[in-house]
């Protein structure tokens, strides 16, 4: 067990990252039925404008313009790449998604010229390096799962006490009916990809000031581990999105730990698979009946 | 009756040219020119791309395993022809490797033996790829649209992680190069391979199962309730593509001299997704005409884009690195919101023949 | 002449705890043009979807053609929840998929349209064949099995002069007013050369001069292709028109049984459509 | 319809015009294949990734090759003096991409052709190269495979076969450690195959070896460090690229590994030591080419660099110079001296001359062997001074 905290230690606080972006996927497959496979990459420009804030500008506005900024790319990606595809078959909507993915990568290697951007001033406090029951690791590790539950508790008591939270489970659970309502289901949409969006955000912030740099592909692999957590929790559920995501996180890091490095990443998509087959619901997911 | 005939000229009139044309390529130009190169590249992608097409747009499973099983058939080529003498410097950290026969060899070598033996080689890719496809298809096909197509993602990641593992280092060269192998010189040679397997794609779309596929595509519900298997279908198809993906594979190595599992990566089966959507789903000739335009633009034509100077404009401040793909995924953004339907939308080259009269009769059958 | 085509027996379906259809027991025999009519949210078309194999029963057994051909019976989770009759009396579990129930010689008509909206007409109907095509992938790709298709081909051209749809055989099959297309998915439904016939409110969205022709198209096509018809339709005027007889559906029970003349004058059915009995 | 047919027309236009502005691309200005100054032209091909993995690298080394050029712009073969041109195409570092960017740079005439960083793409390339007749001489590319299966590729730096085992000696015998624990990306055969030379060499000492793979796209390597630590392992031997460089560096430091943190060529980069910068680590690297080996040369780059402001960008943003930088330089004059001694700028003549040639550079004497294998015996060994972020000179290490 001593030997194995470490590592226990690490997949906590991978998890956490994990979560942050998982709920977005969760949030948004929850309601448009899509995997919103840019999601990884607005975690990925998150990192950068974070790169590039912390370097131009103090860090109290820094970090607030690293969240406003992302929430607005990830409002502008739906309105722009999602909303006139609302009618058209699912398939379209996906490829859309990959080609939003494959676009903003594209256009950050443009902008980076393709080389990895140093993160050059880490958040100070969370990034001093601390000891925790004698394993040695960055508050950030301890602070990650922290501020993910807090955040989660927030998120839940807002979807289920508000009214948007309202129209957002409405929308989840019955698109047309919600419309029909009286939803608006547009603003539904939006609000969802903007709380997507700011998690993610938090998520970056917490993941790249952990490393010395921000790549352009940084966040395809956070991305995809993210969305199987979600489906693994059972997808357009909050809490199953958390667990999942601690629950891959730990596995991961204990798998490394037991010498199978090979088979870290593989062992996730071959429990993504096992779970689809087993329990398409995942954990805590409700069975979604195709209409006849 | 006379339109279907004018039709079959025209087409057979098309594949006449790009013929001579494959053929005027070799006679004219050095293996090593550029356009030698993006043609037979170009030519690959066509086959992967209708191949994927036949999943994707004629039987409406949303797969992206594709770079999966194109790994599995180049490796399979790879490890089958790679000559036995030379088997010691590829496999240099396995000694040589566990497999020390080469088709071609056994075959006798020589002109006919190599060439037996090179489509042997990709036979084999191509069926160990239908094997593994029937496998994890069991499982998988019954996964909703979505969720297919993370699972095959994932399994390609999974399929490239075993491909790299030290441990199977003898037989696949875990993550070193495999090389050295026989390659068709002649632009004509893949012309004609991958011509033919396209032409076998284009006779089972349509075939009678052919039209079971595309009726799956259409309504799943009603497809079943006319008598069709839903299961016994979908696997058929995921198979036959995935046959034909390792095929394009296994010739995806010929063209490259070397193959490396790490290329084989998701980001290789978007390329050929992005292709085929801006072809047209459910459009052969669609995927074929849109993978030479991309192989074009990407391998040749739209260079000057990442270094500095094109049409004559000489802009190195805008035309840097990076600049040809973000046009590129401008280009393909574009395509996919406002021209859904690709440049062929599900039509085929030769019903553009056929178009004018059709709409005079609809009018008439409308008054 | 009394040969039974068709047996639902103690049939049950039941959705968590909610029961749509509750011990139904209906037989058919060949040659009869059989309706099921109830109130809407009666379950007819859930019991379309049993016979059919879309849904498993909870409980009970369907027969086709003398043969059982599904049976279930309250497992696992259903077995609490079960409110229906006849528990204990089946063991098997026999559920075949939707299109092995058509291959059997069962073929259905959707309520909602559903065509296979791309293609042509002629391709509607030719693709409906086929799962009686005994070609294999090899043969059919090779075009080795030319004559079947050939063959294939003519009958599509028969059953499109049959629903008189001849002249719009290029055209998409979305393409078509409604009406046409009603024809269409019955004439595809021909196509896979059926026993028994279900159809789902053929008539539904017609008008009464179409409804008029329906009638006398369904009759028919009974007549030429020998088939039997079970059918659920709200246009009394079409089903007592054309039925030999006539199950009447309420809440998920059987409330009457009988000939056009007998149903009409069934008070039970009449309170069930008019909502009266107990309010009045 | 229209708009179908619309859309086709564009395509095609814009594709020939794209057709146009390629050919233009390559033949530029100088039709007749002389320059603005009059002099004849003769063409170096520059084979190396912009893009991709290996992208900043590739960039750094065509950097001294754009240095050489601008300080010997021109060379004198058989009495005439050329102006001397570089065709830089982008081989987008992997191996699938090799073939048609080496197609393109035979397009362009060129006599011979400089690169790559990154041994795979060569081997691709190396194989169009050799149908054209066009010699090439390998840079940075340690892999013993791109010069023994390729008669026209040549090569300036040492082989992994040296490379690997003169760390495993320096690991044994100078940092006198006996557990390494080595660190290797899978799918790359760069990491593998060194890792797999420094292992021979190790075991061979008497030293034991744990080796582990991480997947691409890896970030966290927390666990890998752990597991070095509880190896025993006085060493980490992490051949990988500059990314997971830096992020094995972040790791071993927070995770506060004790031992050394040993690299390859690929270490020896501005951004992997300003990342040891403040961290609790032991960096050690061997490299072609130590800064301060040569004055001229680092002031005059240097000089060059901050009066070119993209030059500047390409090299990371400082004027620290590379090891493959130095090559670059190196391999630019080796090409000349390749030139001069033919006689000729046809490429069949390049490749006759250059077994012959001899060339005293920044990084030392080039010579070739029979293989085409540069003749070196000794690497230098230098340090990451983790206060001032620039490298310290430690040995020049040879195979013991």
């Amino acid at each position: 067990m001593q030997e194995l905290f470490p590592y226990l230690l690490n997949g906590v606080s991978v998890g956490g990252q994990y979560a942050l972006i998982a709920i977005g996927y969760t949030l948004v497959y929850g309601i448009l039925r899509l995997i919103n496979f840019a999601h990884g990459d607005v975690f990925m420009v998150a990192g950068l404008v974070m790169v590039y804030a912390t370097t131009a500008m103090p860090m109290y506005l820094a970090l607030p313009l690293v969240i406003a900024a992302t929430v607005v790319l990830g409002f502008v990606i739906e309105r722009a790449a999602y909303k006139p595809l609302r009618t058209a078959p699912r398939m379209s909507l996906m490829i859309s998604a990959i080609g939003v993915s494959y676009l903003i990568q594209n256009l950050a290697f443009y902008i980076t010229g393709g080389v990895p951007q140093p993160v050059t001033t880490p958040i100070p406090w969370i990034s001093d390096d601390i000891l925790v029951l004698g394993a040695s690791t960055k508050r950030v590790t301890i602070v990650t799962p922290i501020l993910t539950i807090a955040l989660v508790v927030l998120l839940v008591y807002l979807i289920q006490k508000t009214k948007i939270g309202m129209a957002m489970r409405a929308a989840a659970r019955d698109f047309e009916t919600a419309q029909l309502m009286g939803v608006k289901i547009n603003s539904v949409i939006s609000m969802t990809f903007v709380i997507g969006s700011f998690l993610a955000a938090v998520g970056a912030l917490l993941y790249f000031t952990n490393y010395p740099s921000v790549a352009i592909t940084s966040g395809a692999m956070p991305g995809l581990k993210a969305f199987v957590a979600a489906v693994f929790g059972g997808i357009g559920s909050i809490p199953g999105a958390v667990v999942g995501a601690f629950v891959i996180g730990l596995c991961e890091e204990v798998i490394k730990g037991l010498g199978y490095t090979t088979f870290s990443d593989a062992f996730t998509f071959a429990l993504l698979i096992v779970v689809l087959c087993v329990k398409p619901t995942g954990l805590f997911g409700e069975k979604v009946t195709d209409k006849v | 009756m006379t339109r279907d005939r004018k039709k079959t000229i025209f087409l057979a009139a098309v594949l006449l040219v790009i013929l001579a044309a494959g053929v005027a390529v070799d006679l004219a130009l050095p293996s090593y020119h550029i356009a030698v190169k993006v043609i037979k590249k170009a030519t690959v992608y066509a086959l992967v791309a209708v191949s994927m097409n036949l999943l994707n747009g004629f039987t409406g499973l949303f797969s992206l395993g594709q770079a999966g099983f194109m790994l599995l058939g180049a490796v399979a080529y790879g490890v089958l022809t790679i000559p036995v003498a030379d088997r010691l410097s590829v496999y240099q950290y396995f000694d040589g490797g566990l497999i020390q026969f080469s088709l071609p060899e056994l075959l006798g070598g020589g002109t006919v033996g190599t060439t037996v033996g090179m489509l042997l080689a990709l036979a084999v890719g191509g069926i160990l790829s239908a094997l593994v496809a029937w496998l994890i298809g069991l499982p998988v096909l019954r996964l909703r649209s979505d969720y297919l197509a993370i699972a095959t993602l994932g399994f390609a990641e999974i399929l490239r992680a075993f491909f790299q593992w030290n441990a199977l280092g003898p037989i696949t060269n875990a993550s070193n190069l495999l090389r050295g192998y026989p390659d068709f010189q002649h632009v004509t040679s893949y012309f004609l391979l991958a011509g033919v397997l396209i032409a076998v794609i284009v006779l089972l779309i349509n075939s009678t199962y052919g039209r079971a596929f595309k009726a799956i595509r259409d309504d799943e519900v009603a497809a079943e309730a006319m008598g069709i298997n839903l299961a016994k279908h979908k696997r058929m198809a995921f198979i036959i593509s995935s046959f034909f993906a390792g095929v394009g594979g296994g010739m995806l190595a010929m063209y490259n001299g070397t193959i490396s599992s790490a290329s084989f990566k998701s980001s290789m089966t978007y390329e050929i997704l992005l292709i085929v959507v801006i072809g047209g789903i459910g459009s052969i000739s669609g995927s074929v005409i849109a993978s030479f335009l991309y192989i074009f633009s990407s391998e040749w034509l739209l260079r000057g884009l990442d270094s500095g100077s094109f049409l004559g404009i000489n802009a190195p401040g805008l035309f840097k690195n990076g600049f040809r793909m973000a046009v590129f995924s401008v280009i393909i953004m574009l395509i996919v919101l406002f021209f859904r339907r690709g440049i062929m939308g599900d039509k085929e080259l030769p019903d553009l023949l056929g178009r004018r009269p059709k709409r005079r009769r609809k009018e008439a059958a409308d008054k | 002449m009394s040969e039974q085509v068709l047996k639902v027996e103690n049939v049950t379906m039941q959705f968590g705890g909610v029961v749509a259809v509750d011990n139904l027991n209906l037989e058919i025999d060949r040659g009869e043009i059989v309706a099921l009519i109830g109130p809407n949210g009666a379950g007819k078309t859930t019991a379309f979807n049993v016979v059919t194999g879309v849904y498993q029963p909870t409980n009970g057994a369907v027969w086709f053609q003398g043969e059982k051909i599904i049976e279930n019976h309250p497992q696992g989770k259903m077995k609490a929840l079960y409110k229906g009759e006849h528990a204990g009396e089946y063991t098997h579990a026999l559920a075949p998929t939707p299109d092995r129930i058509t291959r059997m010689g069962m073929a259905r008509t959707f309520q909602n349209i559903r065509l296979w909206k791309s293609q042509t007409v002629f391709d509607n109907v030719l693709t409906a064949m086929h799962c009686r095509t005994t070609g294999n992938l090899f043969t059919a790709t090779f075009r080795l099995n030319r004559k079947e298709e050939a063959q294939q081909r003519r009958r599509v051209e028969e059953l499109l002069e049959e629903v008189g749809l001849t002249d719009l055989r290029n055209e998409r099959a979305d393409a078509l007013p409604y009406g046409k297309q009603r024809r269409l998915e019955i004439a595809r439904a021909l196509a896979t050369d059926p026993k028994l016939l279900l159809l789902d409110e053929p008539a539904a969205g017609m008008n009464p001069q179409e409804t008029d022709e329906l009638t006398a198209f369904i009759g028919e096509i009974r007549g030429k292709f020998g088939l039997t018809v079970f059918l659920i339709e709200h246009h009394m005027d079409l089903v007592m028109d054309i039925s030999d007889r006539i199950y009447v559906l309420d809440f998920g029970r059987l409330i009457a049984e009988g000939t056009p003349a007998e149903i009409q004058n069934n008070q039970r059915v009449i309170d069930a459509y008019l909502g009266v009995a107990e309010d009045a | 319809m229209k708009k179908f047919l619309a859309l086709i027309l564009t395509l095609a236009m814009a594709m020939s015009l794209a057709a146009c502005g390629g050919d233009s691309g390559s033949g530029d200005a100088e039709e007749g294949g002389t320059s603005e100054s009059g002099n004849p032209v003769v063409r170096i091909g520059v084979f190396e990734p912009q893009t991709g993995d290996n992208g900043a690298g590739g960039k750094q080394e065509i950097l001294g090759m754009q240095y050489a050029n601008y300080v010997q712009p021109t060379v004198t073969i058989d009495g005439t003096t050329y102006d001397v041109k570089l065709e830089i195409v982008d081989n987008r570092t992997t191996p699938e991409n090799g073939p048609s960017a080496a197609a393109e740079l035979m397009n362009r005439d060129v006599s011979v052709v400089l690169g790559s960083y990154g041994s795979g793409v060569s081997s691709a390339g190396g194989a169009v190269f050799e149908e054209a007749g066009v010699p090439a001489i390998g840079v940075t590319c340690t892999n013993p495979q791109v010069t023994t299966d390729c008669d026209v590729y040549f090569r300036i730096c040492f082989t992994d076969p040296f490379q690997g085992p003169a760390l495993a000696s320096y690991a044994y015998n100078t940092l006198g450690v006996d557990t390494a624990y080595t660190l290797a990306m899978l799918g790359s055969d760069y990491d593998q195959g060194l890792v797999y030379y420094f292992t021979e060499a190790f075991k061979a000492l008497g030293g034991t070896v744990v080796s582990e793979d991480f997947p691409e796209g890896s970030a966290n390597f927390v666990s890998y460090i752990n597991n070095a630590k509880s190896a025993g392992a006085g060493v980490i031997f992490a051949p990988v690229s500059t990314n997971y460089a830096q992020l094995i560096i972040e790791a071993a430091g927070a995770q506060g590994f004790e031992g050394s943190l040993l690299g390859s060529d690929t270490w020896d980069n501005n951004m992997v030591v300003e990342s040891t910068v403040g961290k609790n680590v032991s960096v050690e690297v061997t490299t072609f080419y130590q800064e301060g080996g040569n004055a001229d040369f680092d002031a005059g780059i240097k000089e060059w660099m901050n009066a070119n402001p993209d030059a500047l960008t390409n090299n990371g943003g400082n004027d620290m110079v590379s090891a493959v930088t130095a090559m670059g330089y190196d391999a630019y004059f080796t090409a000349l001296e390749a030139l001069k001694l033919a006689g000729s700028t046809d490429p069949a003549a390049v490749l006759e001359a250059l077994p012959n040639v001899s060339y005293e550079g920044v990084c030392g004497l080039i010579e070739f062997d029979e293989i085409g294998d540069a003749k070196r015996d000794q690497a230098y060994i230098k340090q990451a001074n983790t206060e001032t972020g620039a490298w310290d000179f430690v040995t020049v290490q040879g195979v013991e």
